[in-house]
């Protein structure tokens, strides 16, 4: 299947597994490896000796933050096929047609109201979230759907905050 | 004697004092808002009781509904932490009023220290060095006498000023007089008022405090220096102690002049004195803090004294069992604040839900936290999950322990500041102990940088995805070994061997 | 300089010198049976690889599998732990041969000190008291003259003797001669051969340990005691340093004793002598461990001294860096071994899924373990899931410390000793440090009763169980808030007032 | 429902539910707490004022493990109208008619064959786990049915050993 890691997208496919020892293919590169995991998203791999360790957190499907020494990766697992028999769902390119939370916090400032016209890089909405203000502005031009949040909201995660009609 | 105590605070710094408590064998009175159900401090106390809406305002910081709470709860004593109503007069007041044995100095204590220009006017009477300068208006026949008097560089600034406005630094005794007079006439410009004064200019500061105990029958003692120069817009990121710049005798000498700032106002409890130290060791007097500070564990590592009881001991008026002759250095110790935030994107905050810890063990290492796995960070105060304090026998083994422990520390479901508190530990200003309160700024570049693109990690964190996928996801073959578990569905999914295509 | 090191062992020990050798830059190679893939050791280590089946025979003291190992990851050193192969003087005169270098003793002290016939003789060489009596048969015409020697009371023993047969305890001289008969008899019948001998027999014994270290120049220093008598079955549950028993002329004659024994073997690396401590403080020789102990931590807690680091240090053969006259006792420090056992069923081990562990955290407190959520604990090993050692500036804070931190140590699928541990902590005899290695047995009924019954807190465990199950259980009207937390299908649920049943 | 604990069984009940705010009454005494729990199975419950704190794990269906403060509660919870619903199901008379592990262990030695009879107290298998051998042995006369183990065998937690027929 295809995984999306920062600007990489790759190709991974496990190839066999024989309990532990697994061989899997990163865009063709062969890892023969021996995997074992934790319930609680511990993950140890051993590769030609060496010790790698992940813990990994589940988003919806699909999506993972991993975390590994010092470091964390944002990946994205898809199956191409799949996509097409499930149909239309929301892609990386419709993703300006909407903003979201990207934390929990609350609203502090609507500066738009729907039906506005926004140009590229308007200032929408302020979002604070511990104590600190994020102002998100528009991504393109384009006319305020509506306004799903009122200042003063908390919002969590992800939620829908403004949609927008391009035009 | 105190017998239960209201901790009138939240996160990592009510768990710790409840922990001193707990250990005097004094009952706990935790308070809540409505956003701190879950939080740890709540579960850790004997007894616990709602004080109102997430916003600080309606809860944290009503001395009303805290003194009710304490009342209803017959808490004889009410420890402030940091930060919220630790440095309010008016609460301290308020507790006297009330019966209530405030853990801290007197109200009277805070107020003189409260206020920058009365704290500074006290402690010019009590002969505590400040920086030098004038603060009444600077006029031309005094200019040359009083910049010769505090020694070049100066700093000359607007009487009304502020936002960097009417302010010269002058560096050469040939440019003062050019100087003062362009500052004179922008801040006539801005302000509507020409006057000026002069103060010396501390080029490469370093921040260091002082820690102190008073008793109530008037001993004093200093529990020696600690170095907070790591600072990322003026929050403190990494302190140790001993600092690595200051000699013995700065040390001692700065230890004598708290003692003695605190002596002349009487002051009862833990204290902290800020003084700002430049490049030859010169020290002045920055800020009274009248309370427990942040930092304050890497004092207790390497003092081996618990702050908190001894707080306790001073607060039930009993004399100081420490000291001054037999309190000694051990060691070194280093604290990282370890914050819920996104390095990598200016430091955004990074609320969440925390989804698991893997806590640092072993020799020499001290965790403050009020953590556990499944909470909610709320997104109503600061992003501070904790402290990670190190001790060891000397600061280079500390500097390793620490990068030991920031190695294990494992948080996920919330981005932290650990990798960027590593990259800290590898900075070669800070590795030599050569920084000043310039070091975030002076090494931001190199501290952005993650640690380099190695295909090889890219590759197993995505195997681990993959994995996790196969084992957890709906698309997966289904799988049902007896326990469930990830392990038995993972030994259980495709034992021949063979092309599998997911 | 050592560069790499093969950890020959498993559990917390293997665990605790990766984390010395990773402070150091030194890599790690871990071993490991098919039973430990999911062992900590391995996932800490840089370096790691299968050596055999679970049973330790195939693997863990499988001598040839280890160098074989050691080889292929080039390690330069063996670092043994404890158990296992750490006291095996055939694997450290193999290492030797292989030219890896083995982290303890040489094979000659090792042997020495293995078998407690040589190790008496070698210790009455060195003039270290042992406990006096004779090995040799004793005849009619010396008994009274080595009874009165040796002081009563006294124990005859069968040479050829065991299981308690031809033994016979003497308090009184006028009961000595019809005893010694009594022995001889009983002897002749149970082994056919009737020579006896007699030995002090010590009441009330003390275990209590001197910790020492060795360099290849010939310096030797001690560290001091450590208090172990709290035993079940000979197996050491509870350690304390400095022993509360002993003064501080016996401990420092005790130290100068174990640096002679050092010293008359040419001992190099960390070792400890075990001594029988009477009521009067007579002090005598019972074995020396050349190794590292399982309750080293308390030693480096008071000290402030990592015994790996110096381990590795004496190992790279560089001359001792810590000074006798240096090294003074600071504080208290007490152990507890955290078991997977119920102590409510006899201590059967408890083996299963470590559900969730909450680590203690805060001031004073270290934890050395290699257990994390959702491991697996092994049936194939010891009980033992880590230590809890706790720091403060005085036994009884030590204590109070302690109790702190087994309530807060949370392990949930196995069953651990955590409460039996908390018993000890108020007992009686354990609070004033008056106790002996009778202490178990003596307290053995206190220590097994709970808690005592508390209906509120059993009412409080059927709400929680039934809370999960309103929550969790398929059984429950059928709720799907947006994340699937317990929290929020908790809060999702049943928002009406009213009665409900499920 | 029921609720079996130690040798106390009890009927606990949930009355109403506000939030957090929950009656719940146990064997009649009704408890008016505040309530809240995590993933990883940790739950605070506010009563008068006091916090009590619990670890919950949930074993298979209705049993659970509780720990607080210092103490272990093994818990039962069953619907009677659900069991007899459910038809017949294991319950405690029948228990003896076999012998499962109560841990994960390995089987050191088996004393009868299939066909044997035994007595009750005749000692039937031995397990060790840990370093400790544990003796099985009869609770009341039975027939060996049948061994579904061999010595040597690892047993998982719960694994059946040996079945027995009644005389």
């Amino acid at each position: 299947m295809k995984a999306k890691i920062g600007n990489r997208t790759c190709e991974v496919e496990l190839i066999s597994k024989d309990g532990n020892r697994v061989e899997i293919s990163v865009d063709g590169k062969i890892y023969d490896i021996d995997v074992v995991m934790s319930e609680s998203g511990f993950c140890s791999i051993l590769h030609e000796g060496r010790s790698y360790n992940a813990e990994s957190v589940r988003h919806s499907e699909g999506k993972y933050t991993i975390t590994t020494n010092f470091r964390y990766f944002d990946i994205e697992l898809s199956n191409p096929q799949k996509k097409y028999i499930r149909g239309r769902q929301s892609t990386p390119e419709e993703a300006q047609e909407t903003i979201t939370s990207p934390m929990p916090g609350k609203i502090i400032k609507i500066m738009v109201s729907e039906g506005m016209e926004v140009k590229q890089g308007d200032p929408l909405i302020v979002v604070e979230a511990m104590k600190m203000q994020s102002t998100y502005t528009a991504a393109q031009n384009a006319i305020v759907d509506k306004i799903h949040v009122e200042e003063g909201d908390s919002v969590a995660r992800d939620q829908l905050l403004i949609s927008f009609k391009t035009n | 004697m105190i017998q239960k105590i209201l901790i009138a605070n939240r996160g990592e710094i009510a768990v710790r004092v409840m922990r001193t408590c707990k250990e005097m064998g004094i009952r706990t009175v935790a308070v809540y808002s409505e956003a701190d159900r879950t939080s740890r401090h709540v579960s850790y106390a004997d007894e616990a009781v709602c004080i109102g809406l997430a916003s600080s305002q309606e809860s944290y910081l009503n001395a009303d509904k805290i003194i009710k709470a304490a009342k209803q709860f017959k808490a004889d004593a009410i420890h402030p932490g940091y930060g919220f109503l630790s440095e309010n007069a008016g609460f301290a007041r308020r507790c006297k009023e009330e019966g209530i044995i405030f853990i801290g100095p007197s109200a009277e204590s805070i107020e003189a220290m409260g206020d920058k220009i009365s704290a500074r006017r006290q402690m010019i009477k009590a002969k505590v060095p400040v920086v030098p300068g004038t603060s009444e208006d600077l006029k031309p026949r005094d200019l040359f006498r009083v910049c010769r008097r505090i020694g070049l560089p100066v700093i000359i600034k607007a009487t009304a000023g502020g936002g960097g406005k009417g302010m010269r630094l002058v560096y050469e005794e040939k440019q003062l007089y050019e100087a003062y007079e362009a500052a004179k006439s922008e801040a006539r410009a801005s302000f509507g008022n020409d006057s000026v004064y002069i103060e010396k200019y501390i080029e490469s500061p370093h921040h260091i405090e002082i820690q102190f105990l008073g008793d109530a029958h008037g001993n004093v003692i200093h529990l020696f220096d600690r170095e907070c120069s790591v600072q990322r817009r003026h929050q403190k990121i990494v302190e140790e102690s001993p600092s690595p710049f200051i000699d013995d005798k700065t040390r001692q000498a700065m230890g004598a002049i708290a003692v003695k700032a605190a002596r002349s106002i009487g002051y009862v409890g833990a204290g902290t004195i800020e003084f700002l130290v430049d490049g030859d060791m010169n020290f002045y007097f920055l800020e009274m803090n009248t309370r427990l500070q942040v930092e304050h564990p890497i004092t207790e590592e390497v003092l081996g004294v618990d702050l908190v009881k001894e707080q306790i001991h001073i607060a039930n008026r009993k004399k100081l069992r420490l000291r001054q002759k037999h309190l000694h250095q051990r060691g070194h110790a280093i604290e990282c604040r370890i914050c819920a935030e996104d390095p990598e994107n200016n430091f955004a905050p990074s609320p969440g839900i925390i989804r698991h810890i893997q806590t640092p063990e072993g020799i020499g290492v001290r965790v403050d936290s009020f953590i556990y796995d499944g909470y909610e960070i709320p997104v109503y105060y600061d992003s501070m999950l904790g402290k990670l304090i190190v001790w060891a026998t000397s600061r280079i083994y500390a500097l390793e322990r620490m990068r030991r422990v920031l190695y294990e520390y494992k948080i996920t479901g919330v981005k932290t500041n650990i990798d960027y508190l590593r990259r800290i530990m590898d900075t070669r200003d800070f590795v030599k102990g050569n920084y000043t309160t310039h070091f975030i700024e002076d090494n931001s570049k190199k501290l952005q940088e993650s640690a380099g693109n190695n295909n090889e990690i890219e590759d197993m964190a995505i195997i681990a995805a993959y994995i996790d996928h196969i084992v957890n996801s709906n698309d997966a073959p289904s799988l049902s070994p007896a326990d469930n578990l990830p392990i038995s569905r993972w030994r259980a999914f495709g034992k021949q061997k063979g092309v599998l295509r997911i």
